[in-house]
């Protein structure tokens, strides 16, 4: 089996490319408005702010407020971007996305940084591991976790032309670029990485990387697995994921997530009502986080390649 | 003031002083008990719904959309462009709300009569899924809906357009959080194009307001918050359009307006007025007869 | 196959039962104190605060600060009850229960009332269906949903010994009560209701009943399905369910909540990790709710007997 | 003032007039210096953390722990029977708190060098699940520390428990919503048992409160909330000593207690003073030697 070489093409965090791809989008289109909840910095949002300072505007550390207004602002043909860490994106401001945005089916993007326990230092209270989960039960919301830089960016760009909510999740550390501005992408289609025939990996995120080292990794070992991402976990990719089970027959799940509620429970309920299969879930097993750097907590929170290589090993033993 | 579709072809640009359907004081007395019998008569036929603060609110309502706001019920534009727009922001009145739209011509007045009920547009708290005209946005859960209005001004404001958002809120509703998170960014924004009108009824679902959770001194807050606050009788059909007529020209001062409307939950059916018993209750086939004989027909029930 | 006959011992809604075993550990424990945000009445909490007007505290409309209040009376021994609508109870708040209750780990108790569908007129904005989703994806949350009046009442009293934090969801119709006061009720222990061999049904809540109803229709055309109450929804009975499963080899959930996120993918997720088998999901299917009376809204949203015995069918068909 | 066990026995019967260990206005300040070198240095470590709000709030904190409440280090007891209770609403300034509760006797200073680092119980915000004693509740998304103060102040009252809870909270904090929510609940229940504190320093993460949000008439807000409202100056302790007494007197008068109390964000560190860059960096080796330059060991450095 040929091992796709995916060169590590510079070093970014996830939040970098909405950044940069919200400045993009700023430029094309004037009705893209940026709303930020006293994080700005941190949301990369400055080149925005300083491009269009008419167009941004800043709640103070007041997230309701944010969503509420971002939902108004598109009853006058906006097309708003919210920006915040993932956890007061989405935890705080849960019902207030759920009826202003959501229910009233209003083409807010909820972009969240600093999800996941990569997060680091800032401990359990700010690394969100429920945020998809959160986000994928509400009708009409799209879920996007691109998985680097260049993605994230291309992503940004892309959910502006979506007419429905957008939940956009990246990241705080900085991590592998591997995906290509040229590259082929497109919202809700998963994108296959990595062909193999034992086993099927899903990941999303900063996982997917892990996940191409884990192939790489089990390759060596005369293992070959298949590396899909999972890019939108909603929409989800139905057919490219029932068709790369149909010829691995057993699966990993990979995510900086809560194993509740997160991507693997999308593809279990995918599969469980379509097409039973054996499943490993490379996940936070119900617990919080805490603090420490981002690396160090990947591996003790078992989100990183070796613990790919396990689950796959173990669920490829387990075929059906 | 209502506008239809004939004078408002390539509006934005639509001038000031075309005003099509100007009501007098009778005239908006005579809608307003006509609301009335809409609200008791809707509720009635759901089985549930929320008389009362729907009965506090029809003569402000009635007056907003009859002689205060420029707007075009049909064809309905979910944007708004070159139209005020009202934010029903304590969504459980939604009766009123959609009396006062079906008699302003967004949707068939007898349409009215699938209130609540499985199918219609007409949900039992404001929605847009259904595609029912005049609703802008989903409410229900209180505490949304100054900040939804707050980006609807926002918003006229980056298009270059003048008109004004109009929003309504319950007094309990103040006792939600996100209330003083939007109020605290309206006044450092400015956001001038803006009227934000209250409930003030002094009751809610548990009691007085009072008793519940007081509100305190609620003009000091709104004061403290950055507003500028006026007050109002909301039965006094001429002090309402006095005292919005104030509001407007106010606007673009440099100042969100509030204006604390005093009113009587129930107000127009003797049995309901001022208890919030009344709250959450619909009358009963014999309390609406009731009702109705203190509430004259005069545009037609639906 | 023997067909247990639950005879329908009263009709009363669950949200008394809530009531009723408020103001029964209200008595046995004195450290038991309520709050309200302004719905006492549609809580049925109006017994115990006229009971103890000193242990109960109307909050106004403000549930964010509720649940941090509650989590307050925590320290200084207090075991508190909170009490509004499921929407408010859980997404409206979900990062204050998250740091000042879970990750706190204060033993709070969230009652919520209006859950799912059935709650009827007042719609969607109030219909939650995603509250079982985001309580069971928070660590250390017990997640309890009770079929009955009676059930309800038990699982009320229950929790307060439990000392940790604890999701109690119900609704607002009158629904049969069938299970009686003299039951064996454990929290986390899922209940066999009716042995079975062709097909393993586990539901919660309101649709315990209805999956007894269904199983009765199922018998007369000569299938035997297994109901299993699973009224503690986190942590999840594993080994009843699998033990179920082993036997019957297909499964239908059902429960009044989104497909995404509730019952369903707990037992996916299950299944997929341990077990693979067919299932067949009732539960609503990504879309919000409307208007209407209860029971036309549950056929409608496909959350009846009837489509249990669909449902049944379906899986039965497809087992592997 | 800090108690320890063996005076504790029975406690809550505590008598008011035990002080163990009332310190001198210079002690206090070369208390508050020593934490400061703690807070610079736990950041440096931890290359993260929040030094600036931590050094404007140590004059006031090293006070509070030292002279003012009667509390018992150890055992920890979670529940605080017979102690006054303080919660850090703005929990991301830990560096102050966990400094003041080692120096306290909660937990061995040296355990000060783990902050922030893999399996300590110094987690980057407070937190409970770790065990760390001194510690009653987790912070860090902002807003929800009056409420749980709140809370405690309930049980003390239930409980016949007559001392206090303190609270101390960010201005920038003061934007979440959730603050007025509690704040009018404890006028309307007349939580008097109950000091709250703001650090006024005027600044938050993207800038000063008055780029990003201002908080406008920030006394006249708290009083039409109901508020008793005191300010200072957090830097003078002999003025926080005074005030915090004045508050002390003011309780269990009907009202909650606010203090606003201007402080100056980095405080203690020439280059770190008076500006939002340094709400949320840690100083590198170079700056920290500068910063240790200005800040005298006077204790010991853990
Ligand atoms: C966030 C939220 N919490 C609770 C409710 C339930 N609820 C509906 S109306 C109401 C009382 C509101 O009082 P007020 O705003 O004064 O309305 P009025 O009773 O005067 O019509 C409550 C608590 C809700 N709809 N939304
Ligand atoms: C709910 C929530 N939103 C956002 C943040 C991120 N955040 C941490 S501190 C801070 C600024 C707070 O300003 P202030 O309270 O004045 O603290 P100071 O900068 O003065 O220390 C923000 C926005 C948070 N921790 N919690
Ligand atoms: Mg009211
Ligand atoms: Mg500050």
């Amino acid at each position: 089996m040929d091992i796709q070489q995916y060169p590590i093409l510079g070093n970014n965090d996830t939040r970098s490319g909405f950044g940069d791809g919200l400045f993009e989008i700023g430029q094309q289109n004037t009705d893209v408005v940026a709303l930020c909840a006293d994080l700005t910095d941190s949301l990369k949002m400055g080149k925005f702010k300083q491009a269009f300072p008419a167009r941004f505007y800043n709640t103070g550390v007041a997230e309701a407020n944010m969503i509420g207004i971002a939902a108004g602002l598109t009853i006058g043909g906006k097309i708003p971007y919210t920006g915040t860490f993932a956890n007061f994106s989405t935890g705080r401001v849960y019902d207030q996305i759920r009826q202003s945005v959501a229910y009233s089916g209003k083409p807010v993007k909820i972009c969240a940084s600093h999800a996941g326990i990569s997060l680091g230092e800032d401990g359990a209270t700010h690394q969100i591991l429920e945020d998809i989960g959160l986000m994928k039960m509400l009708p009409g919301m799209m879920v996007v976790v691109p998985c680097d830089y260049m993605q994230t960016k291309l992503a940004t760009i892309a959910i502006a032309s979506v007419n429905q909510p957008v939940y956009l999740r990246f990241g705080r550390p900085k991590v592998p670029i591997f995906t290509r501005e040229d590259q082929v992408f497109e919202l809700g289609k998963a994108q296959l990485l990595q062909s193999g025939t034992d086993v099927s990996i899903f990941a999303c995120g900063h996982l997917v990387w892990q996940a191409l080292e884990a192939a790489k990794e089990l390759a060596t070992q005369g293992i070959y697995a298949e590396v899909v991402n999972i890019h939108t976990i909603k929409p989800l990719d139905n057919e490219a994921i029932l068709q790369s089970v149909a010829k691995t027959r057993c699966v990993v799940t990979a995510e900086e997530h809560q194993q509740n509620g997160g991507l693997g429970d999308s593809i279990a309920q995918l599969l469980g009502t379509k097409m039973p299969t054996h499943i490993e879930m490379v996940a936070v097993k119900d617990k919080f986080g805490e603090s420490g750097k981002p690396e160090e907590l990947l591996t003790k929170y078992g989100l990183d390649a070796a613990h790919i290589v396990v689950a796959a090993k173990r669920v490829i033993g387990r075929k059906l | 003031m209502v506008l239809n579709a004939i004078f408002a072809a390539g509006y934005g640009l639509l001038p000031k002083h075309i005003i099509i359907d100007m009501k007098s004081i009778t005239e908006l007395q005579q809608l307003a008990t006509q609301v009335r019998r809409d609200i008791v008569r809707m509720t009635n036929s759901a089985e549930s719904g929320h008389p009362g603060g729907s009965l506090g609110c029809t003569d402000f309502l009635t007056a907003l959309f009859f002689n205060v706001m420029h707007h075009q019920p049909t064809p309905f534009n979910m944007n708004g462009e070159g139209e005020d727009l009202f934010f029903l922001s304590n969504g459980h009145i939604s009766p009123v709300f959609y009396s006062v739209l079906a008699r302003s011509g967004y949707f068939p007045i007898h349409e009215l009569a699938t209130f609540r009920k499985l199918g219609s547009r007409l949900q039992g708290h404001p929605a847009t899924k259904e595609g029912l005209p005049g609703v802008r946005i989903a409410s229900g859960s209180l505490g949304q809906g100054l900040s939804v209005g707050i980006g609807a001004a926002l918003a006229k404001r980056l298009n270059g357009d003048n008109r004004l958002i109009y929003t309504l809120h319950g007094d309990g509703e103040l006792q939600e959080g996100q209330i003083w998170e939007a109020a605290m960014f309206a006044a450092h924004h400015k956001v001038d194009n803006l009227i934000a009108t209250v409930d003030w009824n002094g009751q809610q679902i548990d009691g007085t307001n009072d008793q519940v959770m007081s509100l305190g001194d609620l003009p000091a807050k709104w004061r403290a918050f950055g507003w500028d606050v006026l007050q109002m009788d909301g039965h006094n059909t001429q002090e309402i359009l006095d005292t919005l007529d104030e509001a407007k020209k106010r606007t673009v001062h440099g100042k969100p307006i509030a204006i604390l409307m005093k009113t009587v939950m129930g107000k127009g059916v003797d049995f309901m007025e001022g208890t919030h018993k009344w709250h959450g209750v619909a009358p009963n086939n014999e309390q609406l007869a009731v009702a109705l004989a203190q509430l004259p027909e005069t545009l037609g029930d639906y």
